[in-house]
């Protein structure tokens, strides 16, 4: 037997894979017991009803995708009434995701929606699609800090927020993130990217960029949620580019408490349930008994002096 | 709110079965058994693992696939689809699925059918598939045509116009409406008339199938119109579906219109999970019929069939 | 008959093409004539002599390279006595890629490299293999423009500062490049990543973060390059993934003057002879006379408008 | 400075040649004539592309590839290695390509042959190829081995002493030797007598071959020491080259040093380029035999074939 479980600050896990959030919905739930999941997170709601950026949306490399979606949501209502009911029909813990303008529209959703039934707030700072070039307050540690702060104090619920790997100082704003309150840091969202159709001249998604996803962007990925956990004290939820449990190892080697799925659910929805069968197949054949110990268990490769032949 | 989206209580009993994602695919072409704990037989969509029966050139663009599938793939309908992971081709390979309407679906012989156009990275990778080979088809998919209840005594005529591919969607709608005691009338619109499909197909089913070409120059909006006139002239249509062209979609737009009639519209768009989450494959609908404020849908969860009036051409 | 020619500030190009620095050496021209090229880039050199970084140097994906050199380097007496005679036998303008650790020595080694046959110098303030945790004078503005304007004063040769991708703020550093005289940018560095072994505990470079490189990276490197466009009024030679006419193309619609090949010389070191041709081919198709036709012409696609159907 | 930077003046003449890279992979395996203008026949590298006579398994772990090969892959000399282009796999493909060093050129028959263990996703691509498939090979690459002159009069005596697939390095010396004149011993080590490989090839090209295994227990440096000193009290060694394992490195090189002759090492590390540009493949060497002082260099261009003396054990 081997134990799968993890904690994310305060929050038991029955183990540690998640999907990401804007990968998974209700319709997942046709397809395979959502009971096997570690947790759900929902797709990043704004508190008004949005439609999202024009079509086409996404487009497709060998090893990854392009999606430009922006963040269409059906309101904050619509969450509480029909979503939360929905999932809480499941074990697994909820962690609702919320985007916002301002940083007092970060607190006051996150009070909104801190309903029963919802497990933690996850803060998407970091949605390369919402507005030009990408910008978005995750950039900035300084804004990241204000808007994890609004959010904690109107909510007693865990605080996520999402870092985005198109900052060059992610550990900074992932130490103003953990300053802030933060109760454990999801790494990372989207890469910003773009891509055109040299027989059209146009870009292949109307927004011109877009987010890059899925396998191709996991060394990258990877780098950045180890950077994040070498800075900070708090729990580092590892997501990009996974899609089998050798993927989630990287991450969870690196440091990571937990791992998200995202695109690698487009490419099969089944991906989460089979990666967790195969996470207990590695244990057993590397003789791990608890997930937990695999957790920050890199280590480094022998030095080379070249000064001294002799240490060889 | 979408029918879709009703919550679902899950089932308790669930039965290991074999569902192999794509990742397994290679494997799963040996090995049949693959699976994962969560699967739950009773769940509507599956990751089927069907194998090849034929996958046959019917004309010189398209492929005719014919698999052996499993107890959740046969109960697809006319309009929907099954989001296929396409095996890789010679030097690429497709990262994601790609969304084929059924064809045909013959449940008391396990088996599915599909008509597809060979194209690019994707349907080049389908066009290699061998008899025995096994292929993952996510699904069925989607909302299928939803044909409408007619007075007691009436017989429903429904008409299908299609082009090209739009065949493939259209031809278990003709299937279906005959069964339930329609009369069908299929206009059939091709470049020439080597590339008309399922002529034969639809006329087995007892369906009336009329050819129009671009080489006897009798495909232009202006004589399909005057033939729809004609068909509804004989016998009054009482729901009219198309699919696929800009053209075709405003001409019936407006018959049906000026008939009284409804009419169901199948349309396509790029997808990412086809199952409603990542809201990839929206295209802008009529908030309601005759609405000039426009909201976005996604085919693969809402559609791919959609009201004929809520359309938007493009 | 197809005009490949394209300039850069006042370089004059036979064609668009030109090696990546540190992705090409003497040993490609025992396999082509290297007179097809547009513009031949050296690997970066440092004033002394140095060793680079210990083996494992190179992990792979299934289309991108993770590599950690470090700039090993003979240093600049070899290159000026060894390799500018060697390049000076080719027609094509040859560029010097020099690093250093500070804004005095990039000076010192730009006006010491300026000897005849070296017609522009690269500016590489972006290697992510040199100091921890991948931080290069490329990631702060200021540091860059210091380091261009020691560059300026030193040399009359065109300077080209080479960006780095793993800046958040790349357009306020090719910003600061322009603004201290740069003649072009160069768009962009690999991007820091990181492997690790799952099976064997350990990262898959041995120096844990490497440079990821290769077809997979080219959508965000194509961003970045369009971002710099967009920002600055000089020239962009764009950089990444780029392994074929259709990618360099992606880059030349996005408004890059150039492009430089590097991974994909890997894959086969008659990339950049065959994007060439290619190059005419696609040229020839599209009824195009002059490639700076290409350059800047993508095209937005139409606007939709949910609140008026009418438009539609 | 090593002999392979030396500048070399390119040449007037350019003749085009087909020399399709990698990515034209899969059309030149239909075309065969892919080029561009810039190559120039006279050259010493190109991306040779080869024509599969067969490629059979030897013994469950390796596979001997049998190629038809153009003028400029004819001039490998024993030591030098290819940079292979693997054909994709069944899901998987190598992004970059795979060095193996040449274990035949029979010159008068167009013929090349590499001598490979099936194991990761490059080999496993190299063992899907079938007589007739066309393989691109980028060489001949890298520094080969250097047989010392002999004084007039005096035989040479070549000793090879290899391990597993060390042997595909190995063979092409041999037969280079003894066309020189020299007596070649060759000790083969390998875990059991089914794994043996080329003991014929060798013993056909004229060699001595001595057979040593783990399974009968002969295979232990002090066994392989033992064997050694005979065969030198027997005849001289004036030569003793080697490479792969470690243990066998420090045994040869304490060996050579007491013996006073001169010996070479023929050496791995995981390659970008092949061409000595990326700096991937270095391994840390002696600056010179008997330094404490390392320096890094590159196996592709440097090597793959260095001074025993000037090789650190790993
Ligand atoms: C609901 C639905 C049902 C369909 N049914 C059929 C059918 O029965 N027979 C048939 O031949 N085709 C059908 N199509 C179209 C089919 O999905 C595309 O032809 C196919 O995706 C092309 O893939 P490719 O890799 O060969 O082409 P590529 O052009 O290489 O594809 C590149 C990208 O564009 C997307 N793409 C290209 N064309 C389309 C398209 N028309 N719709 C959606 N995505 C597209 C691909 O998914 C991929 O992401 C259907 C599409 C939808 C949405
Ligand atoms: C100069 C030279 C000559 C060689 N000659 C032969 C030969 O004749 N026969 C033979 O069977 N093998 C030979 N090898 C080793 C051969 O290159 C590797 O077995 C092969 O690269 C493994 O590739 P893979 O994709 O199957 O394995 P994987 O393990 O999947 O390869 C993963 C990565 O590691 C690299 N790699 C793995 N093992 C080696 C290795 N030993 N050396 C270099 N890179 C490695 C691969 O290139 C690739 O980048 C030689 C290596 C070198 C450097
Ligand atoms: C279609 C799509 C929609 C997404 N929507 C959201 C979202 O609403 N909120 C969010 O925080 N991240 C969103 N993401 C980012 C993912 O949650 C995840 O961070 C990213 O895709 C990287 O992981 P992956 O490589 O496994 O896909 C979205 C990603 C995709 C592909
Ligand atoms: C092995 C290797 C060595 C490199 N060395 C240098 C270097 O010395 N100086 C430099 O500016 N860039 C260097 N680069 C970065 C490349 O010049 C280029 O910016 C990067 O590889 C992205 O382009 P690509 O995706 O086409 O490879 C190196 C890249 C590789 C793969
Ligand atoms: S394809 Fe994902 S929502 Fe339709
Ligand atoms: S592999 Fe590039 S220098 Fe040796």
């Amino acid at each position: 037997m081997v134990d799968l479980r993890v904690n994310v600050g305060s929050l038991a896990l029955a183990n540690p894979v998640m999907p990401a959030s804007g990968t998974f919905a209700e319709g997942t739930a046709q397809v395979f017991d959502l009971n096997c999941l570690g947790a759900i997170v929902t797709k990043t709601i704004t508190h008004d009803i949005r439609e999202g950026v024009p079509p086409p949306r996404v487009a497709e490399f060998r090893d990854a995708t392009l999606f430009s979606i922006g963040i269409p949501s059906k309101g904050s209502d619509y969450y509480i009434n029909e979503t939360v009911p929905f999932y809480r029909r499941y074990s697994p813990p909820l962690i609702a995701s919320i985007s916002a303008n301002s940083i007092e529209e970060f607190g006051e959703l996150a009070a909104k929606i801190s309903v029963p039934g919802v497990k933690a707030i996850e803060a998407n700072v970091s949605c390369p699609n919402l507005k030009k070039d990408g910008r978005a307050f995750g950039m900035d540690p300084e804004a990241t800090y204000q808007v994890v702060k609004a959010m904690k104090s109107a909510t007693s619920l865990p605080v996520w927020p999402k870092m985005t790997p198109n900052a060059g100082n992610v550990v900074e704003v992932a130490l103003a993130a953990q300053e802030a309150g933060a109760d454990a840091l999801v790494v990372s969202n989207a890469i910003l990217a773009m891509a055109i159709d040299v027989e059209t001249f146009r870009p292949r998604v109307a927004n011109v960029m877009g987010g890059l996803t899925g396998a191709a962007t996991r060394p990258i990925m990877l780098r950045i949620a180890y950077q994040c956990v070498q800075a900070v004290s708090i729990p580092v939820i590892g997501c990009g580019g996974i899609g089998s449990a050798s993927d989630a190892l990287e991450f969870l080697l690196a440091g990571c408490s937990a791992v998200q799925v995202g695109t690698a659910n487009f490419v099969s929805p089944t991906t989460m349930p089979r990666l967790i069968e195969d996470l207990v197949k590695y244990c057993e054949r590397h003789g791990i008994s608890r997930i937990t110990d695999i957790i920050g268990a890199l280590r480094m490769h022998e030095p080379i002096n070249l000064q001294k032949a002799s240490v060889l | 709110m979408n029918m879709n989206d009703s919550p679902t209580a899950p089932t308790a009993s669930k039965v290991i079965a074999f569902a192999p994602g794509r990742c397994d695919r290679q494997k799963a072409h040996r090995a049949q058994q693959a699976h994962h704990a969560c699967r739950d037989e009773t769940l509507p969509i599956a990751e089927n693992i069907c194998t090849v029966r034929s996958n046959d050139w019917i004309n010189p663009e398209y492929k005719h696939l014919v698999l052996s599938a499993p107890a959740t793939a046969l109960t697809a309908v006319a309009g929907q689809f099954f989001h296929i992971a396409c095996p890789p081709g010679a030097d690429e390979a497709a990262y994601l699925r790609r969304p084929m309407s059924i064809y045909r679906v013959e449940p008391d012989d396990e088996r599915i059918e599909f008509l597809y156009k060979v194209q690019g990275v994707g349907t080049r990778g389908l066009a290699r598939l061998a008899p025995r080979d096994t292929l993952d088809a996510l699904g069925p998919l989607g909302q299928g045509f939803r044909l409408p209840a007619v007075a007691p005594g009436e017989q429903a005529h429904v008409l299908l116009l299609a082009r090209g591919v739009g065949l493939a969607t259209m031809a278990p709608l003709a299937q279906e409406a005959i069964r339930s005691g329609a009369r069908v009338t299929a206009i059939l619109s091709a470049r020439s008339a080597s590339l008309v499909m399922s002529a034969d197909y639809l006329r087995e089913s007892g369906a009336d199938v009329l050819v129009v070409t671009d080489d006897e120059q009798t495909s232009d909006v202006v004589q399909i119109e005057r033939m729809i006139r004609r068909v509804h002239a004989a016998q009054a249509i009482t729901f009219a579906t198309t699919c696929g062209s800009n053209r075709l979609l405003s001409t019936l737009q407006r018959l049906t219109a000026e008939f009284g009639i409804p009419g169901e519209i199948a349309l396509e768009q790029h997808m990412g999970c086809a199952i409603g989450a990542c809201y990839a494959c929206v295209r802008p609908f009529r908030k309601h019929s005759g609405s000039d404020e426009l909201t976005y849908r996604r085919v693969c969860w809402d559609g791919p069939v959609f009201d004929l009036q809520e359309t938007t051409s493009w």
